[in-house]
């Protein structure tokens, strides 16, 4: 099981890079990035997976005593938790900067936007 | 004393910002002022550990949040360094607070916030030992640049922000899946339990903390992948570029440190790989810019690369590591905040524009101070830091990183010595108004940064060996250079005679002979400064600058002292050189041509110690890794100050265009300060018996041909100073070889010629300086016939042609006949010949001189033009004084020095029969010549009066002139390219082929740079490829190597 | 072409990293250690069921402190950067939105409200909790926005409870400092009865406050993006 | 040795003998020249007569101090190197103030007449002489490039710089001559002679006093009697250096006339038969075949 | 059966997030990156972990989502 959504974490990554990369829209390379996120998100759940355990919360199925052998991992879960509410604001931002280079340029054109260089 | 638990800083901060977020866009100046106090707050939290750790009051501590002991909650970690580090990001942060004063309050409340937790968030990151919570705030501290970038108006800074929020982005999910795999491989989060559990022992951790450290590494730009970075420096407000390069490079720097426990010994080389290629990479590119900001960063960058390879060469556990990281970062620290704030007040992006600066001469000189410090002059710590580093990866045996550092360094100083050349030199133009609050912080970094370079010195090995004295007297000097020029004249004057009162007395023969010439040179070079009226504003802080570094030099014991002086030296000159009406572009190539020799000198002394303890000067008559490579870099940096063959290029220019009394003392003065290195050089290579046969035979070569191609070049000059500067370049090309012989009587020939040049080159620049400012122009073929208006300089620069020809009576023949001696017992005929031939070429020059300003035909508009002023005859009269004692008698300076000589030099010494030197060939009584020929001389003048009668005086055209009369002086003043005939037959020797070399060297760094810096095509998308492939790229490197 | 082909052949090169990271990875049937002692004593030692909240709120409460302080930051950062200035020009006019999103709206509105609030109180025992919560409020907002274009949100109001209720936030973890073990410590509360609602100390102060934070932060944010649909370019 | 009346009265004595076999060789030279030139001629004495006319012209200007220091700088010049030169081998009377220095001396002391001289004309305002002087300088400077090879290999044959102890190392005949023992040097040293009596092909220098104007013009009357007496003592002097260091030296006067003669009359000889060349070319001829031959010199010393 | 289902899930995610990479229309890759997110939840639910499921449906498939089409909707209208 594990297996299968590391592969698909990975392959979402490498999707969402792809994206990033290779589309010249900004708004385009956007959702590459919250591609790249979710992937990344799922990859962190699949870290804390343990085969057969249950959601880390203690009720009458689990108990209060030896409940390390029943639940999976809570600790990436809450790590997930914070990355996403911060991939939210990385998104937010972007997109943000999107309009505003839209505005300034009437462009979404990635390319258009190379007054600095060298 | 109670100390303020670090956490609070994390608590006032984020209490404050969200504070301010409710006050809303009406009570800016509230906020702005509950920012600046948390600013302070934050500042004085660090402060406060700084001082209690740094006294040992109190030991390192550990803040538990939650209330659980790690690995189970997240810990910060309080320790000396943890503290400097937040007190550098502290103290930046409030400073830049006041800095953007008007910026943050423009921009509303919103920006305030955003820049608060901006520091905050530094601070946790420096603090923080769980790497989760480090990913945490570095993703905070991304979006608040991101913010902060955006303050400033305008496409740029909008697409800027974008590519940089691209960057940090990718950066950001490449570092949290190194960190969960950490966590997957390791069970913890805990940076120490991390480290405990050995990553690299397992691949899968090995390969999760190589993305983790690869991802700081990104944010610390490393090049090529760096192109976002770049615009952001360039386009964001320069309080905030400010920030980024000084307190949030430093704290990701340290958060790399932090990391590097993590990797394993192979991942630290690549990691030193990766900041040794930024910074020559960034350097280079570096080199073609002309917009300041992005300069600033390439700069910025260059420097964290620097910081970056030393985090991955320097072993941690090294005694001086911390030393030489925190001068390092701390010049860079303060340097580039200030620049990128002088930036924001001057404006203008093109460095061109800087010359504003000079309506402000504070705003100048703090300007210079940052870029001294950026290229590592001494007293910045920066040249601690370089020191020790050098010689630390030297004992190391890291000699290629050495060349690396150096390499990169350089060329960091040649795009910043070009615009502080710009800013001194060029014509200034406006200079927008200076907010109070914006001048500052940037006086407080400028305090800073010295008193930093202070302390950091006082850490350094033999820091504390160091005199200050002659650069107390240059603050001295600049702090009362309002005062009229004749006062700080006198003062300079009384400074250098007390530095002379100090080193002459008791100092040992062939010490003296230096100290008489850099002081009472110095002394004597000074007095036609009395003529100069106003206040000639920053002459006398550099000229104390240069004779106090001579002085130190002179006194050096070790090689640290040495290099000090060396470098103030060389400060001291370049600010003297750039003076003159022309000369930036000579001095920028003056002073790169002495970096470049400093560098190779520093180099050297690092090679000296390998294997060595201390850093005596003795140590370098016992050179254990490769010796004859040591010495030969040593040999080849002195003679970049010498102006040997090859490294000559720069002086005709720099000693032209200097002004008239700066000519004579970069000339007669400081050009000996090469060969005082060359003299110690080669004493400690152990005189005449000395292992180094082959390097010193090729330095006699160099000094010949030096000599030849240097008096050649003189012969065709229409320029009075550019002659009189080829004619030292021919000098010191025999004062090389004369050295290099390794005889004593090659030094006591060494020593003459170093003695009359002093004598007649000074006499010579002053005399021909003076004129050239009496007539106002440096071309001869304008000028003649000024026997008559100046017949005191005509005398004096006769009798310095004569000295330099070496006719006798005067003393330069002493120097050719020991010359002669030494060659023939030596067997170097053909050199010797070659050196015969440029001495008759010296002829050529010398009468094109004396004979084109004094002789032939009065101009007419010179004919009101009045002797040389009595200040700056009257050394020269001192001079001849000195010239004619030498010559009658000189043996009261080459028979001590004789003695002296002769424990380095026993076999075939001079002998002296009272005034009579004999050695195995000849011999020679100089007072007996001198008397023969006076005597005939006299005899013979009366023999001509007597059988004259009453010589008639006649007008100025009353010659024959076949046909016709002549009417105007310039028809008949034949002195433009006299020697037509001698450059068609042996021109080709002076056809500019060393300065074509140079040419094509720089050309082909330019054009490499160019080249390269196109892959910033300014192409947001790019910039993450590149980052992606610069990550795949080391992978694949790194992985095929374990 | 030849760009397209690089990109493909550096992802080609992450790959293969990752699946070097891949290959040793491994099923794990254990948990770490780390994990072991949150699992065997975090009901004794923070007093929530939910354990991942209680990583969340208390062992790694700085963590969230920082990520609320992301969504804060990009609040204000948006808000300034994407201000126009109103030059008067004319608005767009208003887009009738039709019957039935109007009235779902006005239904629906309360009851999300209310379950936002349910989310985040229980953060402790259920799943969910401040970031869903704040998301759900969010929601509503966004429900608002939808039923009527031109209802003006007070910027005042949710300035005033983003702020409020984070210094709260940052007090209660001072507070932790001055009364318990640390900062963010949730022991500044008696740790109750274990179940319960008023229970794990302060964990469900903190994780209201992070629910009001973040509800008003996203609130904020959406309402700076619907300012700019207002104004024309 | 010491300045004693006798020593100085010895050394006057023989700078007249000297002025005189000066002043008639220049006569003999130019009548052979003539000769040879199917010309009658001047007579023999016709310098003498020259140095009189010119010492008693009445009028006499000068255009400043320097213009009148040139000729008195020229003849200590001559004189100088006469005073430094031991004329007869063995004779302490002969051997004037050698003892103050030793070839180099002699060498440098040459420059100090013609640096004089270069000033005094320069003086004088006019273009020419500035002409003249820079052609002179930029010939000097490659004829005394084999010179200086050729006293290298000398010194190094001999182990000495001394012209005494040179002399003395080619007593007993001829064939202990530096012409014999080391030719090249010889042959490179009188290649160099050539240019340093300035006759032709190496005769440019002079050539702007062809027209009547430059030097000799502007330096009339006194002046002009002063060079000439140093051009004679100056013939003298120069063929004995060469004399002294090439062959074998003179043990009486008779010897020294014969053999001043020989040298001088080798470049008044060559002057003959040779065309003049122009600067450059005499400055790259000298670069040539002498230099080589004093390279020559050198290695086959060593 | 919970390993059909998540390999399911895995397939539309990756279906989806080719298309919202390669199709042109701006809408439907926005749209294709809320399915996505939304598959993930349920992807989390699987993998017992509720919280993140939540969170993820809420901010990422949801709110995410909205964000993008207001800027969308701008961008459209400013054209």
């Amino acid at each position: 099981m594990e297996t299968i959504a590391l592969i698909t974490s990975f392959v979402l990554i490498l999707i969402g890079l792809y994206g990033i990369l290779s589309q010249k829209n900004i708004l385009k390379m956007i959702v590459g990035f919250s591609l790249f996120d979710t992937g990344l998100h799922v990859l962190i759940v699949t870290v804390g997976y343990i085969r057969g355990g249950t959601a880390p919360i203690l009720d009458q199925v689990t108990g209060t005593s030896n409940v390390s052998d029943k639940i999976v991992d809570p600790i990436p879960q809450a790590l997930v938790l914070t990355a996403i509410v911060i991939g939210l604001g990385v998104t937010a931002l972007m997109l943000a900067y999107a309009l505003k280079m839209y505005q300034e340029k009437q462009s979404l054109d990635i390319r258009d936007f190379k007054e600095l260089k060298w | 004393m109670d100390f303020i638990s670090p956490i609070n800083v994390v608590a006032v901060s984020l209490g404050a910002a969200f504070f301010m977020g409710l006050l809303g866009k009406k009570a800016q100046t509230v906020s702005y002022i509950l920012l600046l106090g948390a600013l302070l707050f934050n500042t004085i939290v660090s402060g406060q550990w700084l001082y209690g750790l740094a006294t040992n009051i109190i030991d390192a501590q550990q803040v538990y949040t939650a209330g659980f002991r790690p690995p189970f909650s997240i810990n910060l970690l309080m320790g000396l360094d943890e503290a400097v580090i937040t007190t550098l990001v502290n103290i930046v942060g409030l400073l830049g607070a006041i800095y953007m004063a008007s910026g943050l309050h423009k921009k509303g409340s919103g920006s305030q916030v955003v820049y608060l937790v901006l520091i905050m968030s530094l601070n946790v990151i420096v603090l923080s030992r769980d790497l989760f919570n480090i990913f945490v705030f570095l993703e905070v501290g991304s979006i608040a640049t991101a913010g902060l970038i955006i303050m400033q108006k305008g496409i740029n800074a909008v697409s800027a922000g974008f590519k940089y929020m691209l960057a940090t982005g990718i950066i950001a999910s490449i570092m949290l899946i190194g960190v969960i795999f950490i966590y997957r491989f390791t069970g913890t989060l805990n940076l120490d339990f991390v480290m405990q559990s050995h990553p690299v022992l397992k691949q899968g951790a090995l390969i999760s903390s190589f993305l983790i450290l690869m991802a700081i590494l990104l944010e610390l730009k490393p090049f090529p992948a760096n192109g976002w970075a770049l615009d952001v420096y360039e386009s964001a407000h320069p309080g905030i570029s400010a920030m980024l390069s000084s307190a949030v490079a430093t704290a990701n720097l340290f958060v790399l440190y932090k990391f590097t426990g993590m990797a394993g010994e192979s991942l630290m080389y690549y990691i030193s790989l990766i900041g040794l290629v930024t910074f020559v990479g960034s350097n280079l590119l570096g080199i073609n810019q002309t917009n300041a900001r992005r300069m600033l960063g390439y700069s910025s960058i260059g420097q964290i690369g620097l910081l970056v390879a030393i985090i991955g060469l320097v072993p941690h556990s090294n005694a001086n590591f911390k030393l030489i990281f925190i001068g390092i970062l701390t010049g860079h620290y303060f340097a580039k905040a200030g620049l990128f704030w002088i930036a924001g007040i001057v404006k203008a992006q093109n460095i061109k524009e800087w010359s504003v600066l000079r309506n402000r001469p504070v705003l100048l000189f703090l300007f210079l101070t940052f870029v001294l410090a950026l290229t590592g002059f001494p007293p910045f710590p920066s040249f601690w830091g370089k020191w020790q580093l050098v010689m630390g990866l030297s004992q190391q045996g890291q000699i290629a990183a050495v060349i690396a550092i150096l390499v990169g360094s350089f060329f960091e100083v040649v795009y910043l010595l070009r615009w502080a050349g710009y800013s001194i030199k060029l014509e200034p133009g406006k200079l927008p108004e200076v907010k109070l609050s914006q001048f500052i912080p940037v006086i407080l970094f400028g305090l800073g940064i010295y008193a930093t370079g202070y302390f950091v010195s006082q850490a350094t090995n033999f820091g504390d060996t160091i005199n200050y004295i002659p650069l107390v007297v240059v603050a001295i000097l600049l702090v009362v250079d309002f005062l009229p020029a004749y006062i700080k004249n006198s003062l300079s004057i009384l400074a250098t005679g007390w530095f002379a009162y100090l080193l002459i007395p008791g100092q040992d023969t062939l010490k003296l002979v230096f100290t008489v010439i850099f002081l009472v040179g110095g002394i004597l070079t000074l007095i036609p400064g009395f003529h100069v009226k106003g206040k000639r504003a920053g002459f006398y802080p550099s000229a104390m600058l240069m004779f106090g570094g001579l002085a130190l030099l002179i006194e050096a014991e070790n090689m640290l002292q040495f290099f000090f002086a060396w470098e103030i030296m060389t400060l001291g000159s370049y600010f003297l050189i750039i003076r003159g009406k022309e000369s930036m572009v000579h001095a920028f190539s003056y002073m790169l041509f002495s970096v470049g020799g400093a560098y190779l000198i520093l180099l050297g002394f690092g090679m000296v110690s390998v294997g060595n303890t201390g850093l005596s000067l003795n140590l370098l008559s016992q050179i254990k890794f490769y010796p004859v490579l040591a010495m030969a870099l040593l040999a080849v940096g002195f003679m970049t100050k010498t102006a040997s063959l090859g490294l000559h290029i720069w002086l005709p220019g720099a000693h032209g265009e200097a002004e008239s009394d700066v000519s004579p003392m970069v000339s007669a003065i400081l050009l000996k300060a090469g060969v005082f290195g060359l003299v110690l050089l080669m004493l400690a290579a152990g005189g005449e018996y000395n292992n180094y046969q082959g390097l010193f035979y090729t330095l006699g070569w160099i000094g010949a041909l030096t000599a030849l191609v240097g008096n050649l070049g003189a012969v065709f000059q229409e320029d009075a100073k550019r002659l009189l500067a080829y004619s030292s370049i021919g000098q010191l090309g025999y004062i090389l070889f004369a050295f290099s012989i390794m005889s004593q009587l090659g030094w006591l020939t060494g020593f003459t010629y170093t003695i009359n040049h002093f004598m007649f080159k000074a006499i010579l620049f002053l005399s021909v300086g003076g004129i050239v400012m009496r007539l106002g122009t440096h071309n001869m073929y304008e000028m003649g016939g000024l026997i008559k208006k100046m017949p005191f300089s005509f005398i004096a620069v006769l009798i310095g042609i004569i000295t330099l020809a070496g006719i006798p009576p005067l003393s330069g023949f002493s120097g050719k006949w020991l010359f002669y001696n030494a060659v023939i017992m030596k067997g170097w005929y053909f050199q010797g010949a070659i050196i015969f031939f440029a001495g008759t070429i010296a002829f050529l020059y010398c009468f094109k001189l004396i004979y084109s300003i004094f002789l032939g035909q009065l101009k007419d508009n010179h004919r009101n033009v009045k002797e040389l002023p009595f200040w700056y005859l009257l050394p020269q009269y001192i001079l001849i004084l000195g010239i004619m004692v030498f010559s009658a008698k000189p043996d009261l300076i080459l028979k001590p020095l004789g003695t002296a000589l002769a424990a380095a030099f026993p076999s075939n010494p001079l002998i002296w029969e009272g005034t009579k030197a004999l050695s195995q060939l000849g011999y020679w009584d100089a007072t007996t010549i001198m008397i023969v020929i006076g005597t005939m001389f006299v005899i013979l003048l009366i023999w001509l009066m007597l059988m004259s009668r009453k010589a008639q005086n006649v007008k100025q055209f009353n010659i024959v002139y076949a046909g016709e009369r002549p009417e105007r002086p310039e028809l008949t003043h034949v002195s433009h390219n006299i020697y037509a005939g001698y450059n068609k037959a042996l021109g080709f020797l002076v056809a500019p082929g060393i300065t074509g070399f140079w040419n094509y060297a720089t050309n082909l760094v330019e054009s490499i740079g160019n080249f390269t810096r196109r892959i910033y095509s300014g192409n947001g998308q790019s910039y993450a490829i590149h980052l992606v492939s610069y990550i795949v790229v080391v992978f694949i490197i790194y992985i095929s190597s374990i | 072409m030849i760009r397209n082909f690089f990109i493909i052949l550096i992802i080609a090169g992450l790959a293969g990293v990752f699946v070097s990271l891949f290959w040793e990875f491994g099923a794990s049937d254990t948990l770490t250690p780390l994990a072991t002692h949150y699992a065997n004593n975090g009901a004794a030692e923070v007093g929530a069921p939910n354990l991942v909240t209680s990583i969340v709120v208390t062992y790694r409460g700085l963590d969230t402190l920082g990520e609320v302080t992301i969504l804060f930051l990009v609040a204000a950062i948006i808000s300034f950067f994407l201000k126009v200035e109103k030059k008067g020009q004319k608005m767009a006019p208003p887009r009738v939105s039709s019957e039935i999103i109007l009235t779902a709206s006005k239904l629906l509105v309360p009851v999300v409200l209310v379950l936002g609030i349910y989310v985040f109180v229980n953060g402790h025992l259920t799943p969910g909790g401040g970031f869903q919560g704040g998301a759900i409020i969010a929601t509503a907002f966004v429900l608002l926005l939808m039923a009527n274009p031109r209802f003006e949100l007070n910027h005042r109001i949710i300035a005033a409870v983003e702020s409020v209720s984070g210094m709260a936030f940052v007090l209660v973890g001072v507070l932790g400092i001055l009364l318990a073990g640390g900062f963010l410590d949730n022991k500044i509360l008696p740790l109750g009865h274990f179940g319960k609602l008023f229970s794990a100390g302060a964990i469900p102060i903190i994780y209201s406050l992070v629910g009001l934070k973040v509800g008003s932060e996203l609130s904020n944010i959406l309402s700076n993006f619907q300012d700019v649909q207002k104004d024309e370019l | 040795m010491e300045f004693t009346v006798s020593k100085i009265l010895w050394t006057l004595l023989g700078l007249f003998i000297v002025l005189n076999w000066g002043l008639i060789m220049g006569g003999t030279m130019r009548k052979i020249v003539a000769r040879v030139g199917k010309r009658y001629g001047i007579p023999i004495y016709q310098p003498y007569i020259d140095l009189v006319k010119n010492y008693s012209v009445r009028s006499q200007i000068t255009h400043g101090v320097m213009f009148y220091l040139g000729p008195v700088f020229r003849l200590s010049g001559g004189v100088g190197i006469f005073l430094f030169l031991p004329l007869i081998f063995g004779s302490d009377h002969w051997s004037n103030f050698s003892f103050s220095g030793d070839l180099i001396l002699i060498l440098y002391f040459q420059f100090f007449g013609m640096l004089g001289m270069a000033l005094g004309a320069g003086e004088g305002g006019h273009p020419y002489s500035a002409i003249g002087v820079s052609r002179g300088l930029s010939q000097f400077t490659t004829i005394e490039v084999p010179m200086t090879l050729a006293v290298i290999s000398l010194a190094v044959q001999y182990n000495t710089l001394s012209i005494s102890e040179i002399v003395a190392a080619q007593q007993g005949g001829l064939a202990n001559w530096t012409m014999v023992t080391n030719p090249f040097a010889t042959v490179a040293a009188m290649l160099s002679l050539l240019g340093a009596f300035g006759h032709s092909p190496f005769d440019l220098v002079k050539a702007p006093n062809e027209i009547p104007i430059g030097p000799p013009t502007e330096y009339h009357a006194t002046y002009l009697g002063v060079l000439r007496t140093n051009a004679a003592i100056l013939h003298v002097v120069e063929a004995a250096l060469f004399m002294n260091l090439f062959f074998g030296g003179a043990t009486n006067w008779f010897e020294l006339i014969l053999k001043t003669f020989l040298i001088y009359f080798w470049s008044v000889f060559v002057g003959v038969v040779f065309p003049r060349f122009r600067i450059e070319q005499s400055v790259q001829w000298f670069l040539k075949i002498p230099l080589i031959l004093g390279i020559i010199a050198i290695i086959v010393v060593l | 059966m919970n390993l059909l289902i998540l390999i399911t899930l895995s397939v539309i995610m990756l279906v989806m997030a080719v298309t919202a990479v390669v199709h042109k229309k701006l809408t439907v890759a926005v749209l294709a990156t809320g399915v996505v997110s939304l598959m993930a939840s349920v992807m989390y639910l699987l993998m017992a972990a509720p919280d993140v499921a939540m969170t993820e449906a809420a901010i990422g498939s949801g709110l995410s989502t909205i964000i993008f089409f207001y800027v969308l909707n701008k961008i459209r209208k400013a054209k």
